[in-house]
């Protein structure tokens, strides 16, 4: 099992990223450079990681859009592979077209990086398969936009795939307003396209998947990815 | 040659900047601002020897590829 | 030469030279300067530079110890910490660019801290900052700490870099001059650390990173003058931030690191080109030969005196081997950064900076850079110390609603919830934070290995005000006890002396005092000195700033599965005071709120007490007996008991009864006694510790248990936990809305 | 009422956002962007009543106090 972790100029997950699939899961994990423009069939999962690519200049991920490396997300996620975009990533893949909506600054205008708590809306996915609908878990986000946004026309579609994956929500599940630390509509944390292999995500499930650090809550994404590809 | 891209929120996006800087200067005594929108201005350099039309042509593309996100902004060009 | 404007008086004073100094550059060149080596002289002898008031007290500084690999004079100190790994750290100023512009002046604070640390070869793991303000009810203050955090937030959350922990103080005396002290700890293996040497005759000069442009000229020299009214009109052109570039330029250089084409780097800092080529050169005893025509520039029209002069951002100098200039410009192209080769290293000790194949300024490097004046300048003990440190507390009422008082210094914008603060900095990127802020020191894991890094930073300048000498020592004091809280053991400080006018005598007694004190506990800790900072002049209209030694330390955890965190764990867990309450009263937090007061002296310190007391921690929690380590700091000991109770994730409460054994209620329950742990830990292992500190000599007390919903302390302080959280968690924020 | 105020860095002030969008401009194919610099738009509804001259007043004083930062930013004011 093979994964790739995209490396943009500004990216700065992506060792974190590294480090959950080659360590922690212990699979086979390369970097791909943003100007190495090649087919990327050879991985079984491309990781998006977060950071500030292109220092989130002019909007994030807009630059990013136009990297070489990103045609091929493109082709890869069309063919089928298995794409997750973290924090950074999310934005990376919605400006790609990938995923739809947009991701404006937060409500609060300000950076915030916290523990929030996310309740699983459908655990039919390649990325959410270990966790059980409704299960709250508690997983940090660290974003200065992250606030999701789409039209009703969109949000309505998203609702009825059931493409939501997690929205905030409070310790105890309940999504609302106050457990909404961006201003997202609908409480939406993550969401997938239509096909389900491509997954993008505000929070950080790479930051609490390791005992030492004090919360494994997020591990199950990643198992759920080698569970996902093991059977397939 | 210059142009200018002004990059301005679709209407009825949320626009929590703009509503910030509202508040801020309805604080500072400014009751008159009923309603703050927020946008972006780009001031591009262009090379020598474009004629107008085709600077006016290129610059649109750039807004719309890059400079604006058609999902929640509009914009407007201005070559001069 | 190019540069043709006459050297008056009028010029050399406008470029903070003294007629002496001047005197000294006529004998060093044995001819007039032209403009530009006016320039270069003023920066490189300007105090930021060339330490010119502090030198000589500094060399006092215990420097050295077997952990140490490097100390004072290069760009960061470095630490051993086994296993072949080592780490580098520093902490420095940005103070005066602060308080033009908060956001680019802590933005650019913090991405030189960091240069500093990654010029050495080491990745950049962890930031903290030490902050000081003025008065919260000024708007200008607001603004200030508004910009201030978000330009940090800005800078080191883009790197990727965690900034871990902090501290921020507000007081009128910071009214108008803030501090803002950026720390940054990297690591790096012990070797592979690069040094600022500009060695080997003929090897290529080369400049890396942004584009030269006309930012900040003059900077170095406004960090080293006070404050007048017109300083804030004279705006001089503010340097912007670039930290998509700063990541790109870590990123490039540590992939060049790798190599061996290497052989010496150090960041452009303050006096960007000048002083950077003039302290490789000077280190390394060599000469260079510099063709400005080949610096990249962000403008046209730049004359020699504005380039070398320049204080742009995200930029690096470094000397290679002979025949790797096109291996390294391959690195940087990959990462789409300028790189040029800007000279050539000569062995006529000479810097020699071309234009146009002319000669526009020749000085020699040695009498220039080591040459610097060194002042001895008088000192006073200052008339105020007599006046403020006569408390009577004799004379103090006692308050009648202990409750009312807690919950005040709870919401004392110096000991509330300073999450307003940290939420906006990433802490958890790179996955290493295992003790994230809300807590006594950070701890970080290092992957691969089972040890962890703890830091922390701390100085209470009120007490530095009333005694600098007993203030500094507390000061360190203060950040071993927090270091010790987290099952660490401390291993060597950096830190960042910020005082006002060294030219009064007054201020340049509180330096030299602070410096002693330093120094004398550092030797006590047997944590040396291993970097620093000095920054000077923060007064403004002839006020200045109480004496603000801030000190960061560093620990080692050998398992960092044992680290320690401040708030209370289970209901049941026995609370118990490793230390001794006294009588103090002066300088705390509690005679300012409550009665107005600034007094000393200051809380008493005796350093073999405060020994036995963190050895005794140290090894329980090693013993693996301790559930919760704090340490009492402002606010005393009500205050530690109430944030042990609402700092963690879920809230506890607890019964006290204490020992009055004759002292003050006020000054039992807020009084700032020092070399005090509040630790929990399980019924069944109290004799364990006490076998520990009675072996140690530590007196301790049983003084409750873990439990409720209240916090209730004999019959004077009996209060909900979350009226408790409440006051806490909204004392900053509710005073910038 | 509306007005708008244009804001844009000095000149000599580094631009990061611009110059990392003349760069990547440059990287998709639009090499006539020479260089581009980043400023912010501000639309201003005024509350009805207000003269011309007032307007434009109040609004460059806002822009004065909040809007630019007058240590790195120039701005103009438009009323309509
Ligand atoms: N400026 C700051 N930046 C980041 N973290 C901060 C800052 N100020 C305080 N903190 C964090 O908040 C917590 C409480 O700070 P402080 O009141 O100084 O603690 P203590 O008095 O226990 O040393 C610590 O974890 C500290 O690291
Ligand atoms: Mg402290």
């Amino acid at each position: 099992m093979k994964f790739g972790v995209i490396v943009f100029p500004g990216s700065n997950c992506d060792h974190d990223c590294y480090h959950i699939a080659k360590h922690v899961m212990g699979h086979d994990t390369s970097y791909v450079w943003h100007k190495d423009a090649s087919d990327l069939s050879g991985y079984d999962c491309i990781i998006v990681p977060g950071g500030f690519s292109y220092g989130d200049y002019l909007r994030p991920g807009a630059i990013a859009k136009y990297s070489p490396i990103t045609e091929e997300i493109k082709k890869y996620a069309n063919g089928g592979g298995l794409v997750i975009g973290i924090c950074n990533g999310f934005q990376i893949l919605i400006e790609a077209g990938l995923l739809p909506g947009v991701l404006m600054r937060n409500r609060s205008l300000k950076f915030i990086c916290q523990d929030v708590y996310l309740k699983m809306e459908n655990t039919d996915t390649p990325f959410s398969s270990e966790y059980s609908a409704g299960q709250v878990v508690k997983v940090p986000i660290a974003h200065h936009d992250g606030n999701y946004f789409a039209d009703d026309a969109t949000l309505k579609d998203l609702e009825a795939n059931n493409q939501v994956v997690f929205r905030y929500a409070t310790v105890k599940g309940e999504t609302s307003d106050e457990a909404n630390p961006n201003g997202s509509v609908s409480n939406i944390a993550g969401i997938c396209n239509k096909n389900r292999n491509v997954l993008g995500m505000m929070p950080h499930p790479e930051r609490c998947a390791e005992k030492v650090l004090g919360n494994k809550d997020g591990l199950g994404i990643f198992r759920s990815i080698v569970k996902h590809l093991t059977q397939s | 040659m210059k142009a200018k891209v002004y990059v301005t929120l679709k209407s009825g996006i949320l626009d929590p900047q703009g509503k910030a800087v509202q508040h801020s200067l309805e604080t500072i005594g400014y009751n008159a601002a009923m309603d703050v929108r927020q946008g972006k201005l780009f001031e591009v350099t262009l090379a020598d020897g474009l004629s107008l039309d085709e600077a006016k042509k290129q610059v649109t593309e750039m807004a719309e590829k890059l400079l604006a996100n058609p999902v929640m902004e509009n914009f407007t060009v201005e070559v001069e | 030469m190019a540069e043709k404007i006459e050297i008056t008086d009028e010029v050399i004073a406008s470029h903070g030279l003294s007629k002496e100094e001047y005197e000294n550059v006529l004998n060093i060149l044995g001819r007039k300067p032209n403009m530009l080596e006016l320039g270069i002289f003023s920066v490189m002898w300007s105090e930021h530079c060339s330490y010119k008031s502090s030198r000589a007290h500094l060399k006092g500084f215990p420097t050295e110890g077997p952990q140490v690999i490097q100390g004072p004079g290069e760009n960061a100190g470095v630490v051993d910490i086994g296993d072949g790994l080592a780490v580098a750290f520093k902490m420095e100023s940005h103070n005066h660019p602060s308080f033009i512009e908060p956001y680019q002046g802590a933005a650019t604070g913090v991405g030189g801290i960091m240069r500093d640390v990654f010029t050495m070869g080491a990745r950049p793991v962890a930031n903290m900052n030490s902050l000081r303000l003025g008065n919260l009810d000024l708007p200008k203050h607001k603004y200030l700490l508004k910009g201030v955090v978000a330009g940090i937030a800005g800078y080191g959350n883009c790197m990727g870099v965690p900034t871990v922990g902090g501290e921020i103080y507000f007081d009128d005396c910071y009214n108008g001059n803030i501090l803002v002290n950026a720390f940054t700890l990297g690591l790096v293996k012990s070797d592979k650390i690069f040094l600022g040497y500009a060695s080997g005759i003929g090897n290529p000069v080369i400049y890396v990173g942004s584009k030269t442009g006309r930012d900040g000229i003059h900077g170095a020299t406004m960090a080293s003058e006070e404050f007048d009214e017109g300083s804030e009109e004279k705006r001089p052109t503010v340097q912007v931030g670039d930290p998509f570039t700063e990541k790109l330029l870590l990123e490039a250089c540590l992939e060049l690191m790798k190599t061996d084409y290497i052989v010496g780097i150090q960041d452009m800092g303050a006096a960007g080109l000048t002083s950077s080529s003039f302290e490789m050169a000077s280190r390394a005893g060599t000469g260079i030969e510099m063709n400005l025509d080949n610096i990249p520039r962000r403008e046209v029209g730049m004359t020699p005196y504005e380039i070398m002069l320049s204080e742009s951002q995200e930029r690096m100098l470094m000397v290679v081997r002979q025949g790797c200039e096109d291996k390294v410009k391959a690195i940087f192209d990959k990462w789409d950064l300028d790189c040029a080769v800007v000279g050539r290293v000569t062995d006529d000790g000479i810097m020699r900076l071309m234009e146009k194949g002319v000669a526009v300024a020749e000085l020699p490097i040695e009498p220039l850079a080591e040459g610097a004046p060194v002042y001895h300048r008088p000192m006073e003990r200052p008339a105020y110390l007599d006046e403020v440190n006569c408390l009577d507390i004799s004379t103090l009422s006692l308050p009648d609603d202990m409750n009312a008082v807690l919950l005040d210094l709870l919401d004392s914008p110096n000991i509330g919830s300073r999450q307003w603060i940290y939420n906006q900095y990433d802490h958890m990127v790179r996955t290493d934070t295992v003790t994230l802020p809300g807590s006594d020191a950070a701890v970080i894991r290092i992957k691969g290995i089972s040890k962890g890094i703890a830091m922390t930073v701390n100085c209470n300048s009120r007490y530095c005000y009333l005694d600098p000498y007993k203030g500094s020592q507390i000061a360190i004091a203060e950040n071993a006890r927090n270091l010790v809280c987290s099952g660490a053991k401390p291993l060597a400080v950096t830190d960042c002396l910020n005082f006002g006018n060294p030219e009064k005598p007054e201020i340049m007694w509180q330096f030299a005092e602070a410096v002693k004190g330093l120094s004398d506990a550092c030797i006590s800790f047997e944590t040396p000195v291993v970097s620093g900072n000095v920054s000077l002049y923060n007064e403004t209209k002839g006020e200045a700033i109480y004496p603000t030694p801030g000190v960061a330390m560093v620990g080692l955890i050998d398992d960092v599965e044992r680290h320690c965190t401040q708030y209370f764990k289970s209901a049941g867990d026995q609370i118990v005071v490793l230390g001794k309450n006294l009588e103090d009263l002066g300088g705390s937090e509690y005679l300012k709120i409550e009665h107005g007061l600034v007094e000393g002296p200051p809380p008493a310190l005796d350093l073999e007490l405060e020994k036995a007391v963190q050895e005794s921690c140290l090894e329980a929690i090693r013993a693996g007996i301790v559930k919760s380590a704090h340490d009492c700091a402002e606010g005393g000991l009500a205050v530690a008991l109430a944030e042990c109770c609402i700092s963690g994730e879920n809230m506890m409460g607890a019964s006290i009864e204490l020992d009055s054994s004759g002292i003050r209620r006020d000054a039992l329950l807020f009084g700032e006694s020092q070399s005090r742990i509040i630790l929990t830990l399980e019924k069944e292992h109290i004799d364990k510790l006490e076998e520990i500190a009675s072996e140690k000599g530590a007196p301790l007390e049983v003084i409750g248990e873990v439990g409720g919903e209240h916090l209730l302390i004999d019959d004077s302080i009996s209060l909900d936990i979350k009226e408790i959280h409440s006051a806490w968690q909204s004392a900053i924020d509710q005073r910038i809305a």
